[in-house]
């Protein structure tokens, strides 16, 4: 059984913004898909529909088998819903604190308190905030607000996460080790996610495969490990980015930098690589 | 008139609210003497006099009109007023007793009375209640309606009546109540909510004026024996900025023309027993001949503590 | 600098209106009560009240029938808050003014719609109800729905509905969401409108006069009591200052409630969502508040405004345009009264609504001196008194102060929007302060970092939510001061008549015309009131477009 | 002159949280400074002492050779400090459309429409959401909220701007555009300004040199293409990710990746890079 069918969704906001023309996507149990797209794609919408906070004004959604959308069914409310996700902006909840955030879905899922209680404190741990469990989430930095909202999903223990750019506010080092972290729960917890991110290494880092939202679809991919770069059209392959080779025109050279113009964008390397005017091959590597 | 010797033009009077002229009248006094009345009405007649005390130091009318029988005593003893100087007339007949300076002129007149619904007594085939005794008999149980007497001046001229003219009153309120009897709020509460003849009330016998049938068309007349005087007053200021002004408005309010004025005006009778009565008052509406008639020493001197005392028994009956 | 010379100005211009316009009136009447004739501080009278029985009988049954109202007006107005203002459904504005109609009734007419109701030849007779304290309390939740509706209703309709989707999509059920995350952000507006309810019943005059069972009465009417019928300063005075504890400690008792609770939300342009059929319960509850609670009375009073001596008609809509009255041949006329309640209110809504936006953004600043912060506090509970105090306390303080001070003031009708305003100001600051204080101090940052100046943040920034909120608020505060009554009857010219005053005139007379024509006039005011309330809901900042 | 020059700041939250402990910091007039530092480290706590939104317990901020804040004078309120900061979460105004949130600066500043008009419609060009002018700002994805947030400040040209992670929620390679960008613009008007990433690499391509925020104190790094990888210590270089040589165990193979610790954090490779338990040295590159 898939723990997720996503099928020819569309959905337009109201304002007339078709963000979703057809969307396909599948997601085998105990999967995570990796999920890349350019910024405004429609990559947090896909989620929303996902969750049941944004209703589809066609196609079908089916979650741990469960059909939760369908063209003329009511729609199943969220809390219903197998599933649940980290916002990007961590829409934490003002009133509480830290713990009692990450506690929310505990004890909306009506976890005893002692239970809770232990399960919110791995959760900190993990996210390595523990200290700051009784602050209020008005007083946290930024990347501290987004291990918050992290925490808060991973500790309820769903079929299904969907993950927003979970990561995006943290430094190098923590993002390395919480992707891991993350994979490791979920892996172990037998969870299937959506890991929506804009940085190509953390999707093949956490990601079994990789798919790109695209002019309204999502593109499948495939195995993260099997990403053949060839195949790929040059607007994904800008959304990897290292991977393939690209040419362009040197368009600007100054002591600290190299600008080379490819295919109208830009990529950046450091040091003198030649002159203005110069056609160059910069190889790029993973 | 002199446009820089304002204040003397000027006659500012305190009323009570239910004061009411005709504009020609107004228009013809201020005409004929060349002042401008202004005036301001802070409530009922109790009002008046609460806000004269309240003022007392510092006056700011010339005249007040509005005065009743039971607020009269209070007033003249605050030593506030003047000599009126006003050729009376017949009106003399209703001066205040204890009023032997000349300081407040009757202005009006009428009665509190019970009024019933005709056509109630009619259908049920009862005899309509004749006296303030027979409202306690059980064959009337629950069938009248008074007021408060504390915040209301019909209720108050009813339970002065009833302190007058029954020697225990505190049993004679006590059986009242035993018998049904509902205290309302107020007047118009009373009348447009409980009363049969003017609302899906309940009750065929309220208390209100001797005046209220001339509005009814016969639908309801009063009981004449549970009728009791009421008589309103004018008076000058001690501390009048224009005394003159004062004089010549309680003139005018003792002149023809606005005596006539009064019935249409203020529901209340004229003192000038030469003017006549619009047709519906004559019809309907005669005061009763011999109203029961309180010393108003007594009241002034015992007002607060029947209130009191009304209003303990009336707490405990509940 | 010169920011804080700017709130400093603020702070004194509200503080001198209050003074002359609150404090002054009923500290006279206060400092009256508790002097003896030759001026000397007596306080006997506080000990022979405060031991008696019916003293404590007295607050006894004023703290439970306001307390009732209060909650009734709660759980009927939230589920209103929440149908009116944060769902759409063809209608919606219509029936939004409907319900705030009652706002602006003289609570003797309703007490009269009340009586047809529940008299014993009404149609809801057969509940017993007439006469009792439950008559009462329904009246006060008849009043209060909509005021609980709309200042609850004001600041949800601006919450970011992506925290729900939060919880929701955390396995959250809609009444959980509701309950733990809705409701805390809300709290601080439901404090504060529960507050003025309870004060507002807490202070009900002719309601309980008209609809109580007889008994002992609550402080209010044993102030009018003592004042009119005894002119027993003294004893009034300990009562008025009961009423002021009462005052103070409700006014506590919800600061406590919305400190702790007030946080910044992200405030939003206002969201709504078309009526679902996941709304049934708030839907079912409001309805029959609406049609129940507040329609019926009203549709009663409609109906007996439109008898006639032969069934039903326009005549007394009719005698309203070309008589004054029976009984009344000079004087006002309906159509004049109301000329001049629009125009009073007019005055008394710009006087209201400075001094009410002043005073909630001075209570509403962030300060750091603790001195400050307790100043603020103290401000806020100030404020309230004016409606904890009795209106005759008001109207005689009027009169033994300012009145007093220069007669001609009062003449020159100047007084009487002065004192609305100063009636209607405790609901206007208490309607804007939730929404002030959730703005996040945040946007402020953002916007003073772009180079905006204190004023430019509070223009830009604060201006957009306090323009909402005062389109709201302005609504409200007309239809207070047009059905303002109190303190209006002691200060309006005889010459100078307000609607309701003119309404209360007609039911001192007998004669069939003048209770149909008082009537009719209570329902023009009410479709008056309903047309300025509809007009305030316009007022709202549109999404400025670029240009 | 130097642009901003902060002096043994000392900053404690009135939660007793001791952030900055005696920071000192100088930026040249027109330079760019990039700041990194670990997750609640206080990089925004700084930014938001410069533009004057914190006051220090101690020290001293001066800004364009004005002192706004010293230890016995009343500091410089935000709108007189010639800088601007991009919020680390955007905070864009509500009630406000995009191009009217990006001409809000404008306007307080007082320029004439027509020019506000030209401006807002370049800055909105230069961040790519021309086509989104009308929108409310509700209806933006997270990427292009950000955007409008860095438009809003670049467009006012003041002396100093503080950007806050400003491109954390961007693509890849609308983020590299973006990054040079950024530096063309400062460059060219002459602006000095303090950036706060995440991403060392943004860092060394817009930033002319590099500090870390650690301990509650700033540490210069010196200028970015000199950074000299062995002198740095372990968390710093963490921060810096791909620089120098660690070495460590691989505690995990899986199909598709290699997880080695390496001095208590994790490093993950793509592919089998050898057996549970081996020591294997691993080359990070730039
Ligand atoms: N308002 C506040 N009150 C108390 N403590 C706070 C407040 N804001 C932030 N902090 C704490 O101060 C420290 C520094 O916060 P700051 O926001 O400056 O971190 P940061 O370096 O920007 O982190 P990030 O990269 O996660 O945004 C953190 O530990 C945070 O928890
Ligand atoms: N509430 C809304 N109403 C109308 N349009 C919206 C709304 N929310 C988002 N959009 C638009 O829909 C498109 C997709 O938005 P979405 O948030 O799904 O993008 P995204 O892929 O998550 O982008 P990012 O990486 O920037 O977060 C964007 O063009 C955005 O402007
Ligand atoms: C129980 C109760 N009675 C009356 C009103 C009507 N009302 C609306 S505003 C206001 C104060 C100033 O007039 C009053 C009394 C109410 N809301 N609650
Ligand atoms: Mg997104
Ligand atoms: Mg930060």
């Amino acid at each position: 059984m898939n723990a997720i069918e996503v099928t020819n969704v569309h959905l337009t906001y109201p304002n007339g913004n078709r963000v979703l023309t057809g969307v396909d996507l599948e997601l085998a149990d105990g999967e995570i898909l990796g999920v890349l797209g350019a910024s405004g794609s429609g990559k947090s919408t896909l989620l929303r529909v996902i969750a049941g906070l944004q209703h589809p004004q066609r196609g079908t959604v089916t979650i741990a088998g469960k059909t939760t959308d369908d063209d003329d069914r009511r729609p199943t409310p969220p809390h219903l819903r197998d599933c649940t996700m980290v916002f990007q902006d961590a829409q934490l909840f003002p009133h509480r604190t830290v713990a009692d955030n990450v506690a929310y879905g505990l004890e909306a899922a009506k976890v005893p308190a002692v239970e809770r209680r232990r399960r919110v404190a791995d959760a900190l741990d993990m996210v390595q905030i523990s200290e700051l469990a009784d602050r209020a989430v008005t007083e946290l930095s930024g990347g501290q607000a987004q291990r918050v909202a992290l925490a808060r999903c991973l500790v309820i223990n769903p079929s299904v996460i969907l993950f927003d750019e979970p990561l995006s506010a943290l430094d190098r080092g923590l993002r390395q080790r919480l992707a891991v972290d993350i994979r490791r729960v979920v892996k172990e917890t037998g969870t299937s996610a959506i890991y929506v991110t804009h940085d190509p290494s953390e999707a093949s880092t956490l990601a079994d495969r990789i798919a790109v939202v695209e002019n309204g679809t999502v593109l499948d991919l495939g195995p993260s490990n099997q990403l053949d770069p060839s195949q790929l059209s040059d607007s994904v392959a800008s959304l990897l980015g290292d991977v393939g080779e690209v040419s362009g025109v040197v368009t600007a050279v100054t002591e600290d930098s190299t600008t080379v113009e490819v295919v109208d964008r830009y990529i950046v390397l450091a040091g003198r690589q030649g002159s203005v005017g110069d056609t160059v091959t910069v190889k790029l590597t993973r | 008139p002199d446009a820089t010797d304002d204040a003397s033009q000027t006659v500012t009077v305190m009323t009570h609210d239910s004061f009411n002229v005709p504009e020609e009248l107004v228009t013809a006094f201020e005409e004929d003497t060349g002042y401008t009345i202004t005036t301001t009405s802070p409530g009922d007649a109790g009002a008046v006099l609460n806000q004269l005390i309240l003022q007392q130091d510092n006056p700011t009318v010339d005249a007040v009109y509005g005065i009743d029988n039971y607020s009269a005593p209070t007033l003249l003893e605050e030593n506030m007023l003047t000599t009126h100087d006003v050729e009376l007339g017949g009106a003399a007949d209703y001066t205040v007793g204890t009023d032997t300076d000349g300081h407040l002129a009757p202005i009006d007149r009428g009665q509190v009375c019970v009024n019933m619904d005709n056509a109630w007594f009619e259908d049920a085939d009862l005899a309509p209640p004749e006296t303030l005794a027979d409202l306690t008999d059980p064959a009337y149980e629950g069938l009248f309606v008074t007021t408060d007497p504390t915040v209301s001046s019909p209720g108050l001229a009813f339970l002065v009546a009833t302190a007058t003219a029954q020697d225990d009153w505190q049993g004679y309120w006590q059986d009242l109540l035993d018998n049904g009897a509902k205290v309302a709020s107020s007047w118009s509460d009373a009348y447009y909510s409980d009363f049969t003849s003017t609302s899906d009330g309940e009750y065929p016998l309220v208390l209100s004026y001797s005046s209220s049938p001339s509005a009814e068309e016969g639908r309801t007349s009063t009981i004449t024996a549970t009728c009791t005087d009421q008589v309103e007053y004018a008076g000058v200021l001690e501390e009048a900025a224009n005394p003159e002004g004062a004089k010549a408005f309680i003139e005018f309010l003792l002149s023809t023309e606005f005596q006539a004025s009064l019935p249409e005006e203020m529901f209340m009778y004229p003192v000038d027993d030469d003017v006549e009565l619009p047709g519906e008052w004559e019809q309907y509406a005669q005061l009763a001949d011999d109203p029961i008639s309180a010393d108003l020493t007594v009241v002034s001197e015992n007002r607060d503590a029947w209130l009191n005392e009304w209003t303990e028994l009336y707490e405990n009956a509940n | 600098m010169l920011t804080r010379f700017g709130w400093g100005a603020a702070l004194a211009v509200v503080l001198t209106f209050l003074t002359i316009f609150f404090a002054w009136p009923v500290g006279a009447m206060l400092v009256r009560g508790i002097t003896d004739d030759a001026g000397n501080l007596n306080l006997n009278t506080f000990g022979d009240v405060l031991t008696t029985g019916r003293t404590w009988a007295i607050v006894g049954h004023t703290l439970t029938m306001a307390s009732l109202g209060t909650l009734g007006s709660v759980l009927f107005g939230i589920p209103a808050a929440y149908i009116l203002y944060r769902t759409d459904f063809v209608g919606r504005n219509v029936l939004r003014s409907v319900t705030l109609i009652p706002f602006v009734l003289p609570t003797v007419v309703v007490g009269v719609a009340f009586r047809a109701l529940l008299g014993t030849n009404g149609p809801l007779g057969f509940l017993g109800l007439d006469q009792t304290t439950w008559a009462v309390v329904a009246a006060m939740v008849f009043f209060n729905i909509s005021l609980i509706a709309r200042q609850v209703g004001g600041l949800w309709q601006m919450l970011d509905p992506r925290t729900v989707e939060a919880a929701r999509s955390l396995g959250a059920s809609r009444a959980r969401a509701f309950c733990t995350i809705t409701l805390p952000a809300l709290t601080p507006a439901i404090g504060a409108s529960a507050g003025l309810v309870f004060l507002y019943c807490s202070t009900a005059y002719s309601l309980v006069r008209t609809l109580g069972s007889p008994g002992v009465g609550t402080l209010e009417t044993e102030v009018f009591r003592q004042t009119q019928a005894f002119l027993d300063l003294r004893t009034a005075a300990v009562f008025s200052a009961l009423q002021v504890v009462f005052v103070l400690a409700s006014v506590w008792l919800t600061q406590r409630l919305s400190h702790r609770t007030t946080t910044a939300l992200r405030l939003q342009q206002p969201r709504r969502q078309k009526l679902s059929r996941a709304d049934w319960l708030p839907l079912t509850i409001t309805l029959f508040a609406v049609i129940v609670i507040i329609l019926w009375p009203m549709v009663t009073l409609l109906e007996r405004s439109l008898a006639t001596d032969d069934g039903y008609g326009l005549d007394n809509y009719r005698l309203l345009l070309t008589s004054p009255g029976t009984g009344f041949a000079g004087g006002t006329t309906a159509a004049q009264a109301l000329e001049h309640s629009v125009k009073i209110a007019l005055d008394a809504t710009v006087i209201t609504l400075v001094a009410a936006i002043l005073l909630s953004l001075v209570i509403t600043r962030q300060v750091k001196h603790p001195g400050l912060a307790r100043g603020q506090r103290l401000l806020d509970t100030f404020i309230m008194l004016p409606m904890g105090v009795s209106s005759v306390t008001i109207g005689f303080g009027f009169l033994v102060s300012l009145h007093a001070w220069n007669p001609s003031l009062s003449q020159s009708g100047m007084l009487v929007p002065l004192a609305q305003a100063v009636v209607a100001l405790p609901l206007v600051v208490r309607s804007l302060i939730p929404v002030l204080a959730a703005v996040d101090p945040k946007q402020r940052q953002a916007a003073a970092v772009l180079g905006a100046s204190p004023a430019r943040v509070l223009a830009t920034i604060d201006g957009p939510y306090i323009l909402r909120a005062v389109g709201l608020a302005a609504g409200l505060s007309f239809s207070v001061s047009l059905g303002e009554f109190g303190a209006t009857s002691f200060l309006a010219s005889p010459e100078y008549q307000t609607l309701p005053i003119y309404i209360v005139r007609l039911l001192g007379r007998p004669g069939a015309d003048n209770f149909g024509m008082a009537l009719a006039a209570a329902v023009v005011l009410g479709i008056v009131a309903s047309i300025a309330l509809l007009l305030g809901e316009r007022i709202r900042p549109r999404l400025r477009r670029f240009t």
